[in-house]
């Protein structure tokens, strides 16, 4: 196997001069290690994600969705990983990588704390130093995540540049490596950034999809008919995918619809980040792929009320199987993905991460009581339940405090 | 190496190359600034054109970003920028490449190198453009003949270097040190190192301008001493027009202060030309 | 099989008449349906505890631990049971067996929540009403776990009897089952209650040990020489135990020690909850068992760092097998569970729930740099992750803060 | 069945049994409370030996119980307390069996219920105590020549009853309802269909004394139409108790209030069986 840097005209490597040799290095480890298992590193690395990570996550029928959707619903329960969600596949995988490739340091950005808090978690198991750059005002909406990375004994560096999210995150642990790029790796969050990050990240994830695919044949003697996964950056959904992007497997990719699909051209902001249904081609954090900017090509804010969706880029593999036609896109707006994340937790006893329940949120708007969408979903449906969301109730409580959805439980039992 | 000669012109003694970004904190003032800097000597000037994400900046240059992108900046208003200055030294673009992918319709690329050759700009240095996806560009800065500027850094070895050698034209941005930029009071052992990698590298007859971290008239010295043909100069430029901002002087006194500052580097980059050259593998 | 009711002189019916039949009901269909396999029952309670639940959890090798300690040691990961904690199995396998049964209704009582929203998560799965009776003082105290309660669609009722915490919540849930044993089941959360519910608990945690058996054979060809667990009422402790009570594994209950073990008979208060290790015969909440009493037979006020092992009372099969002396007591002070919390996050990448903590402190004692007691430990140790450590974040912190512990991280992060 | 008639005796007409707390709210009061029953015409008192867990207890009397221990009422204070009473009508201690069984040394059980016999008490109502367990203390009380009572639930049928009724004597708790003590202002029918239950099984000659909810004279009168022997009557009592305490009534006052309380309940008891019995099988 080769190491893939561009996917059709996406992806590549546009990263300062400074950071090109740790990319060379970097490529010929991916190489060496994970695509030909050199030093048996792959078989380390899916001993450690079995027992320290707890692979394989089952494959559940949802009792109750497929009763609602009338067609056998199916949850791949990534929730059930180490850390709550499947940010550990890649954080572990990289910073085994780094230990083979002798590193002696870790970094990583964070924005809500997912990739962090996995990232600290894989780096303390295998005992190398880790510092994770987090934006200012993201540590203090999410005083858990952060909490964890220090027990974990990261350390974790506000950043206070700009809005303090996870953009400037991102920017400041480039920083970083251009100045540490010999003894340090930059363990990259999702399936985005300069090759080799992208077809890395999903190689640790794609564990995902075999599962699946093994899980599912073993009950039904064929694949799913369609398989869906929420996109932020993408490497849940790359994960979930790549197992069924040879096959005929429907695959839906849905993003962060946000309060609305209309930009707000003037303040630069996008009140959604659906970069790969609505973005543009450009270039953004070393990949060139879809993104959410301006006409004249700077990035916009983006929003969602999930903010491990709230990116204004993509995977650059993804958009260019969403050009080839082999995923298709969609996208569920903040309501819907509330309404989605009380329905799980109701029906299925699995309270969803705000970045699954968008994933969910498809599901019933395309067959659900009252779609309004024509497109007809086949017979079975495998969902990737991405992450827990044990990290959002306070946010969810807040947003669905703010709004008028059907299925709201009420927190009255505080007023006592 | 294009033969494009513009930008290599600057270099014929030990030059100064001062950056500031465009339109910071406003157009007017960022005018009078770029001004100053070339009344202060500069042999060329690397005006940024401020990018949302400017992943290769330190903390000073950062702000400045901020600051010239809440002032209203475009690349249209920067090409207009250029337009309106009154300075007789060549100017340099320095931006991210998505900005340049952006504009105008058609091929991509070719309208924005075609708009810059318009307002008299010499060429570009793009940071986030390494040599491998260079080649749509430095067909278009040959086709309206401008200069593109590589950075080299102090990792930047053999292939890599051939890769970056086989494109550039005007200078070669060497990187003093790894990381972002920023100014520091020394100058790192690597500078030396990189030149000599260079020199031996047939990159010998291209014009090699320091930079990341200079902030002294000493520091360009030692610079120009250890065999730069230049120094480029950024973030202690910005801080002054920083500072003055902060504390709201009137733009006129920043302007002197930034002319003070430059006429003090490039005396230091004269000064370097005359001490004795370093013993050699130092 | 046949139920067993009780354990030497220890466990037994004591409840109020108008529970008997319901109990008799509960403990015919424990014979048949899970003693018996009726109606594939077992098989079903298999099955969603592998899908939904996330079994097996991995056995995974500790490697700074096995290295501090210069042995074996082994991690059984129950955290990464759906919900992070081995609380699932049993309120899984309880909330099946009440569908099997007819009955129409779940209430439980919970503590620090745990229990709580295991039973929470498996009525939604189950599709049954559910009602969480949570003291007063728990409720404000435990937020996370009540929001995740209530978005699984449990009512949860505040007890403002008493100090408001797991005592009442426990006595007022049999004041509801007393007047609706008809149609509802009462979930208890350990190996405590009248019979069957001790047995009938631990067999549904048993699965714990029997995957330590076959995970641990298939690498050492042998049982481990000695499983360790934290007991609070024990479940975890019996279902870990259970496959090795017959063989000769050492089996240490680690108790919490609490912040002293001396008892205040004039106010009532144990600073402690080690009723295992000082306890004293007695029957309480339906069993007779090892007690936490003054000399008049009066319950003490326990206390732990730990809320989930803050309890008077334990199960009477351990009471049994610690007088047998197949079990040996022990326990561990505040202090030490809060250093081995901390040891545990930054060595292995493992947040371990507090009470989980107090079998590490154990481990420390007996076999870390500074140990004071001379038991020596075998070659291959095997300890339960009972849970994580997520849901006690803050009070790590805020207990942390009050100490001037060894290994404890600063969180300073928030200061800027 | 056990043959010690003491507290049968009681119920040579339609019985009221009162229950309170022993030491709600302190001790003297307390003792004012119980001799105010007995003036109003009760027939047997059960006294409430106040347990930390009171499982079968409604919110009221759970927090008389609270009210007792926060007094500091101890099993040898209670039976001070005992010993103090100035009644002459039987006697019965309500408690919980963990105090039964820790009392003094030796045989657990036995001492609790030689100290009982010497305080004068008549027999023991034990909640937390199923026939199943209870062969000690029944021998105990065999020995010692008291009765021991036992509840018998709207549920409670075939074997679990016959082991009751071979097991009980003095009176056979008859409760009204599911659930735990605590008043209520309807009675359940399904006291009747206890009642002929009771009436078909081998305790026909043990009187049924119906608790849990009786809180009027009505109510006491409707429940012996039924075919009880009396009524047993303590949240209603308990929640005078309360009440007073938490408007700092003096004890006198309460004590008059329990007092005319008695009368109306004994009262009903009696116009009860006056009442056309009922037709079968409702
Ligand atoms: C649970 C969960 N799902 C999905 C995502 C989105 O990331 P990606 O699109 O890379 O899978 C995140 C990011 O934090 C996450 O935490
Ligand atoms: C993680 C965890 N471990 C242990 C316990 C103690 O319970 P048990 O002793 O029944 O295992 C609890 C109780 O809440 C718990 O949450």
């Amino acid at each position: 196997m080769s190491v893939e840097k561009k996917f059709g005209d996406y992806g590549g490597q546009y990263v300062p001069e400074a950071l090109m040799p740790a990319i060379e290095e970097l490529t010929d480890a991916y190489e060496r290690y994970v695509l030909n298992n050199e030093d048996g590193f792959m078989d380390e690395f899916r001993r450690r994600i079995r027992d320290f990570g707890g692979r394989p996550t089952p494959l559940e029928r949802a009792d109750q969705l497929s009763e609602r959707y009338d067609r056998e619903v199916y949850l791949k329960r990534e929730d059930l990983l180490h850390g709550g969600a499947h940010k550990l596949n890649n954080a572990l995988g990289q910073v085994l990588l780094a230990k083979y490739m002798g590193k002696e340091r870790i970094i990583a950005e964070t924005g809500a704390g997912q990739h962090g808090t996995a990232t600290a978690m894989a780096a303390a198991h295998l005992d190398l130093p880790c510092e994770i750059y987090m934006g200012r005002r993201d540590i203090n909406r999410q005083r858990p995540n952060v909490f964890r990375m220090r027990l974990n004994d990261a350390e974790v560096t506000p950043v206070d540049v700009g809005r303090g999210t996870l953009k400037e995150a991102i920017s400041e642990t480039m920083r970083d490596w251009a100045r540490t790029v010999e003894t340090t790796h930059y363990v990259i969050g999702s399936i985005v950034g300069p090759a080799p990050f992208p077809a890395m990240v999903r190689d640790f994830h794609s564990v995902i999809g075999e599962e699946i695919d093994r899980q599912f044949r073993e009950r039904f003697d064929e694949p799913p008919g369609a398989v869906v996964a929420c996109a932020g950056g993408g490497s849940n959904t790359m994960g979930t995918f790549d197992a069924f992007v040879d096959g005929d497997a429907e695959l839906y990719a849905v993003e962060a619809g946000g309060s609305s699909l209309t930009v707000d051209d003037e303040a630069g902001v996008a009140p959604h980040s659906a970069s790969l249904s609505t973005g543009e081609e450009g270039v953004l954090h070393g990949a060139r792929t879809k993104l959410l900017q301006d006409d004249h090509g700077q990035i916009l804010e983006s929003h969602s009320v999930s903010s491990g969706l709230d990116y204004a880029g993509v995977g650059p593999e993804l958009a260019h199987l969403v050009d080839e036609g082999r995923v298709v896109p969609t996208n569920v707006d903040d309501d819907a993905a509330l309404e989605a994340f009380h329905r799980l937790s109701q029906e299925e006893g699995v309270i969803p991460a705000l970045e699954t329940a968008h994933a969910f949120g498809f599901l019933e708007a395309v067959a659900g009581p009252e779609t309004t969408r024509d497109r007809e979903l086949p017979e079975t449906v495998v969902v990737n339940v991405s992450g827990r969301g044990d990290k959002d109730l306070e946010a969810v409580v807040e947003e669905t405090d703010k709004r008028d959805l059907e299925n709201a439980p009420s927190m009255e039992v505080f007023d006592g | 190496m294009s033969d494009a000669a513009g930008l290599a012109a600057a270099f014929e003694e030990p030059a100064f190359v001062p950056y500031l970004a465009a339109g910071d904190p406003d157009v007017e003032a960022s005018l009078e600034y770029v001004e100053a800097l070339a009344r202060g000597g500069a042999d060329a000037i690397e005006l940024g054109l401020p990018f949302s994400e400017p992943i290769a900046e330190g903390p000073t240059i950062q702000q400045a970003v901020v600051r010239s992108l809440e002032g209203g900046m475009t690349p249209e208003r920067f090409f207009e920028f250029v337009e309106a200055l009154d300075v007789d030294v060549p100017l340099v673009c320095m931006t991210y490449y998505n900005l340049i992918y952006q504009y105008g319709d058609g091929e991509p690329v070719v309208p924005f190198v075609e708009r810059a050759a318009e307002v008299g700009l010499e060429g570009f240095v793009v940071p986030d453009l390494p040599a491998e996806e260079a080649d749509r560009l430095r067909a278009a800065c040959d086709e309206f003949g401008l200069d593109l500027v590589f950075i080299v850094a102090p990792t930047t070895r053999g292939d890599r270097l051939a890769a970056i050698v086989e494109r550039v034209s005007g200078y070669l941005y060497v990187q003093a040190r790894l990381g972002v930029t920023g100014a520091r009071s020394d100058v790192s052992g690597r500078t030396a190192e990189s030149l000599d990698r260079l020199a031996e590298q047939a990159a010998a007859d291209i014009p090699k301008a320091v930079g990341f971290g200079i902030s002294s008239g000493e520091q360009a010295a030692e610079v120009v001493a250890a065999g730069a043909d230049g120094v480029i100069v950024g973030s202690a430029l910005v801080d002054i027009v920083a500072q003055g901002h902060a504390d709201d002087d009137p733009p006129g006194v920043v302007a002197d202060r930034l002319e003070a500052k430059a006429r003090e580097l490039k005396q230091g980059a004269l000064a370097g030309a005359q001490r004795p050259p370093r013993p050699e593998g130092t």
